[in-house]
């Protein structure tokens, strides 16, 4: 880990442009201290190894997902400590077979929101220590968050 | 000046059952009855008995005060009011006792019945049981039996063994936990509370409460000599009484009400009764052998057992103040509390009483 | 003794909330544990999917009763970052006031709470006697004393009231000096710091990797609050210093909060100096929120607190998701709890400020 | 007066004895008056230890409980009214409701409320104990704890000002004063 080196958006940017030419695109939006990519799902886990052994992102903010019931999104919110940058990656995720890898292993705040994104959503996170229903209880059968669930349902 | 408490009960059965019950029967004809009322023996017995219900008397109603002395003044040492039922909170206690009376008795299912409903008697029996032993002034007291602080002591011991009875019996993983750090921090403390007794012991020669007294009149209050074993004994007595900051059994933040946690209704009422009972007797015997017990300036106006109550509320006083200023310790922490400090200072009191004998100092 | 599991809840007095933290002790060592949570859970996140955009900041306010304003805050530079919108100045100075305020009434709160954790309950009385002096300064503010639906989507409300400025000098004044009551109660006594002095020791590394953040990882020797890392309204402006402990230990936790306290009211006095004393305090958001994202982060009383609200096109958002920071403190506690005994857990959860209505959402 | 049984009253078992004794005296003060008598002179004293001696469930759900915790701060002072917070259920007579209910702790709630003693009341605090509140069409919330658990007070606000929940303590006294509470033997 770089702790030390202090890298720039721009740096970042194309350091991650370098490694991953065509899985990863840049959105248009620019905002200080902000990075907005979207990436595939199977190159997530090599894209975090990246960001946290490479360039300084220690720290995940949040994983959280959306239904966009033609297909779901996984978001992760990534700061780095040092570079005082937070990244936003979005996976798009088919709505049929929901499976991305767990992000768990490199960052352990990821633990429990890849859990309650599973308890929300259903969306399946392969490699994680243990998942299982967090806020909900064990014995439902739905997954609320989902936009085919009315709100005010049962 | 002081009330002999027995000499007044013994005029007043010898006028109960000579004067008024026995002549009753004796206009009636029933000159046997009037004979058998007038015999010794039932005269003793009928005035061991009404003692024995007025010290119980008194000495209840002391345990409440102290319980209104404990709500009041840890109400004003947190910036409140405190309790205020009745005129300045007096009448709060009776009100409790009286809820509790009604309360539904629960049983847990999983409980041990009998040693559920044993323990709390055994509590409040031994507790009570102590009133005996403490003297209120010359005249006023139970009984005066020779070997007095080691009966007390006696006392004192049971109490472990009864709140483990009752912490095992609940069925309950906090009663469990609170009741096998009862045993641990009573027994720790049991140690250093004798040995801090053994230099008074030692200065005075004697275990009579009536002659440790007698001897503070005499020379001097037992603190001055035995400053060092009267800080060991307040602290190991706190701990004994399981008061905040020694209150582990009862820790609320983590074992909910301790080993306590399953009793409601009369048998909490009863067990928090007896915690005062014993606080009342624990600060009685602090007053006794440091404090000069009923010793004090104008005794011959001021009545001796009013000196003696009023110093075993200023020591109670200490007790609560504690409470309001300090947090509660950890298991481990009281424990080499116990053994590696208190322990030795306790047996350096008793050379320092060693040494004040053999020189002849006091 | 066998090793045990114990459920400390769900109705403990240890929970200041409602959890359950299932123990697995050997005699009185921890040596295993798991929280267990989502009994307070109502569905917050599917609820304001059917809420339009001003709705949504009262419900915000109750996602932490304890830090209300911040909350609806950081909702309210979510939907502002989704709309493009730009707060004006003074609003934005009494935003950042009323996040110090808030700050210090929650750590006030957390210090009343520790008490009985501690098994002392003067603190606790003294520390809710200072609060309500700080919910009366908010009861002035916006009407009420916990929940205040005071920010806005492009500003707050409505200015302070009249005499603002002198009661808030006044309040800062008084809890000066009832800070070093404190200090003198617990700092200064030896029991309390034999509680919390080398108890739950957690390394700076470990503590980044697990995702604590605010009071508890600057307690570990991070540096970093998002404040000073990532400044937001006009923090970058103002005169203050991160509290920094390297301790690692309950202690240091402790410290920091109680430090962040006195640096809160810095801060308050220096915003009153440079505040604007006239303006406006409002810009008038759309109704409908363009398609796109927004986000926005916080150093909330507990930590990072993060909105990220998903809009298409309606005046409703799509998706709103909150990272609330207990959440993932939370999920360290096992790697504080265990290896310590049964009589610290009160000690070590109590540090943490718990508050499950962000935690469950 | 039930006095059938008396020839076999000493070949009974001893819970058999208890019943029957139990019983005739009943039947004995009821004919003779004693009850009457006996509720007359006591019931005035238990009904005021009960109404002054009030213990709460420490028991702190959502927003309501901050209030429930202030109310104990020295401003509010709710050790005026004999009110101390126990948190074993076992020793405590109200069970404060001060949130919502999931569906989680619905069986916990359930649980807590059975295990304390009669005579046992229930407060509600705040709108979402009330109604369900903010969270009316929530998927996972309980909407009003009425719903399973019997309400004696219901304390409107969101949340309540300590006052107002000082206020809902002094109506459930007048409820109290009002009710039997106190009167031996009336099962």
């Amino acid at each position: 880990m770089e702790e030390n080196t202090i890298y720039t958006v721009e740096q970042v940017k194309d350091r991650i442009a370098q490694e991953f030419p065509t899985e990863v695109k840049f959105d248009t939006k620019v905002k200080p201290r902000r990075l907005f990519m979207s990436a595939d799902k199977e190159i997530l886990f090599k894209l975090c190894t990246l960001l946290k052994d490479q360039l300084g992102f220690d720290h995940c903010s949040l994983v959280s997902g959306v239904d966009w019931t033609d297909r779901f999104q996984t978001v992760y919110h990534i700061s780095s400590f040092s570079n005082n940058i937070t990244v936003e990656i979005v996976v798009d995720l088919p709505h049929d077979n929901p499976e991305v890898d767990s992000i768990t292993p490199l960052w352990g705040g990821a633990n429990w929101h890849e859990r309650e994104t599973y308890d929300m959503f259903g969306i399946i996170f392969k490699g994680h220590p243990n998942l299982k229903r967090l806020l909900l209880p064990e014995d439902y059968t739905f997954f609320p968050l989902r936009k085919d669930f009315e709100v005010g349902g049962l | 000046m002081y009330l002999d408490l027995w000499q007044l009960t013994e005029d007043l059965t010898h006028w109960l059952l000579v004067d008024v019950l026995g002549a009753f029967f004796g206009w009636l004809g029933c000159h046997g009855i009037e004979g058998w009322l007038g015999s010794e023996n039932v005269l003793l017995v009928t005035t061991i008995l009404i003692v024995a219900l007025i010290v119980l008397i008194v000495g209840m109603l002391v345990s409440i005060t102290l319980i209104w002395q404990e709500r009041k003044m840890l109400g004003r040492l947190m910036d409140r009011r405190g309790t205020m039922v009745g005129p300045i909170g007096l009448f709060q206690n009776f009100a409790d006792a009286f809820k509790v009376l009604i309360k539904e008795h629960i049983v847990p299912k999983a409980a041990d019945s009998l040693v559920y409903h044993v323990s709390p008697v055994l509590i409040i029996g031994v507790s009570i049981c102590m009133f005996v032993t403490i003297p209120y002034s010359p005249g006023f007291y139970m009984s005066d039996p020779d070997l007095g602080v080691i009966l007390t002591f006696a006392l004192f011991g049971i109490i472990p063994f009864a709140v483990m009875l009752g912490a095992w019996a609940s069925n309950n993983k906090y009663s469990l936990i609170g009741g096998m750090r009862a045993g641990a921090q009573l027994i720790a403390y049991e140690v250093p509370l004798l040995l801090s007794v053994v230099g008074v012991v030692i200065l005075t020669g004697s275990l009579n409460f009536f002659e440790i007294v007698q001897y503070q009149q005499d020379n001097i209050w037992l603190i001055v000599p035995m400053i060092l074993g009267f800080f060991v004994f307040l602290v190991s007595m706190v701990a004994e009484l399981e008061r905040t900051p020694f209150d582990l059994p009862e820790a609320e933040a983590e074992l909910v009400e301790g080993w306590g946690t399953e009793y409601g209704g009369m048998r909490f009422g009863l067990l928090m009764m007896s915690e005062y009972v014993r606080g009342f007797v624990g600060a009685s015997i602090a007053t006794l052998l440091f404090l000069g017990g009923w010793d004090g300036p104008f005794l011959d106006v001021v009545p001796e057992g009013l000196w003696f109550l009023l110093k075993m509320f200023i020591v109670f006083g200490i007790i609560i103040w504690m409470r309001g200023a300090m947090p509660r310790i950890r298991t481990d922490q009281i424990l080499n509390m116990g053994w590696k400090r208190l322990l030795p200072l306790a047996a350096v009191n008793v050379f320092i009483a060693i040494i004040f004998k053999t020189m002849g100092w006091f | 003794m066998a090793e045990m599991w114990i459920n400390m809840g769900p109705q403990h007095p240890m929970t200041h909330g409602l959890w359950n933290l299932r123990i697995k002790v050997d005699g009185e060592i921890i040596v295993d544990s798991e929280p267990v949570i989502g009994y307070l859970h109502r569905g917050w996140e599917k609820m304001v999917e059917d809420r339009l955009y001003p709705q949504i900041i009262p419900m915000a306010d109750r996602l932490c009763y304890g830090s209300s304003f911040s909350w609806s805050h950081v909702y309210c530079m979510a939907v502002e970052d989704l709309m493009g919108i730009e707060v004006p100045e003074r609003a934005q100075y009494i935003r950042a006031m009323s996040d110090e305020l808030q700050r210090i009434g929650n750590h006030l709160m957390w210090l009343g709470a520790i008490g009985p954790d501690l098994g002392n309950l003067t603190i606790f009385l003294y520390a809710l006697r200072e609060r309500e002096l700080f919910l009366d300064l908010f009861t002035s503010l916006c009407g009420a004393r916990m929940t205040y639906n005071y920010c806005r989507i492009g500003g707050v409300r409505n200015g302070p009231p009249p005499n603002w400025e002198r009661d808030l000098v006044r309040t800062l004044d008084y809890f000066e000096k009832r800070m070093d009551e404190y200090e003198d109660l617990v700092d200064r006594n030896a029991l309390f710091r034999m509680r919390m002095e080398g108890l739950s020791y957690l390394s700076g590394k470990e503590a980044v990797n697990l995702g604590v953040t605010g009071p508890s990882l600057r307690g570990s020797g991070v540096k970093y609050d998002i404040r000073h890392n990532d400044p937001y309204e006009i923090y970058d402006e103002l005169d203050w210093h991160m509290c920094v402990r390297d301790e690692g230990d309950v202690y240091a936790r402790y410290r920091v909060r109680m430090d962040e306290m006195r640096m809160s009211v810095q801060i308050v006095r220096d915003i009153l100096k440079k505040m604007p004393k006239s303006g406006p305090i409002r810009v008038k958001p759309p109704r409908e929120a363009p398609v796109g994202t927004g986000m926005a982060r916080i150093e909330d009383p507990r930590g990072e607190s993060l909105m990220y609200v998903v809009g298409d096109g309606t005046d409703k958002p799509y998706r709103l998701s909150v990272r609330s920071p207990l959440f993932v403190i939370l999920s360290a506690a096992p790697a504080m709890l265990n290896g310590n005994r049964i009589a610290d857990v009160p000690s070590i959860m109590g540090m943490l400020d718990v508050c499950m209505g962000e935690t469950d959402r | 007066m039930d006095l059938s049984l008396y020839p076999q009253a000493m070949a009974m078992s001893a819970k058999e004895f208890v019943d029957w004794s139990r019983g005739v005296m009943d039947d004995l003060a009821r004919t003779t008056g004693v009850k009457k008598a006996v509720d007359k002179i006591a019931d005035p004293f238990i009904n005021w230890g009960v109404r002054n001696s009030i213990y709460p469930l420490h028991f702190g759900i959502a927003c309501c409980a901050l209030e429930m915790a202030a109310c104990s701060s020295p401003r509010y002072d709710n050790e005026r009214l004999g009110m101390v917070f126990r948190s074993s259920p076992r020793q405590t007579d109200v069970l404060l409701v001060n949130g919502w209910v999931t569906h989680k702790l619905r069986p916990a709630l359930r649980r807590l409320y059975e295990q304390m003693p009669e005579p046992k009341w229930v407060i509600a605090m705040g709108e979402c104990a009330i109604s369900g509140g903010p969270w009316y069409d929530s998927y996972n919330t309980v909407q009003g704890v009425d719903s399973f658990i019997p309400v004696d007070v219901y304390i409107p606000g969101c949340p309540p000002r300590p006052e107002a929940m000082i206020d809902g303590f002094l109506k459930l006294h007048t409820k109290i004063k009002n009710s039997k509470i106190g009167t031996f033997m009336d099962d």
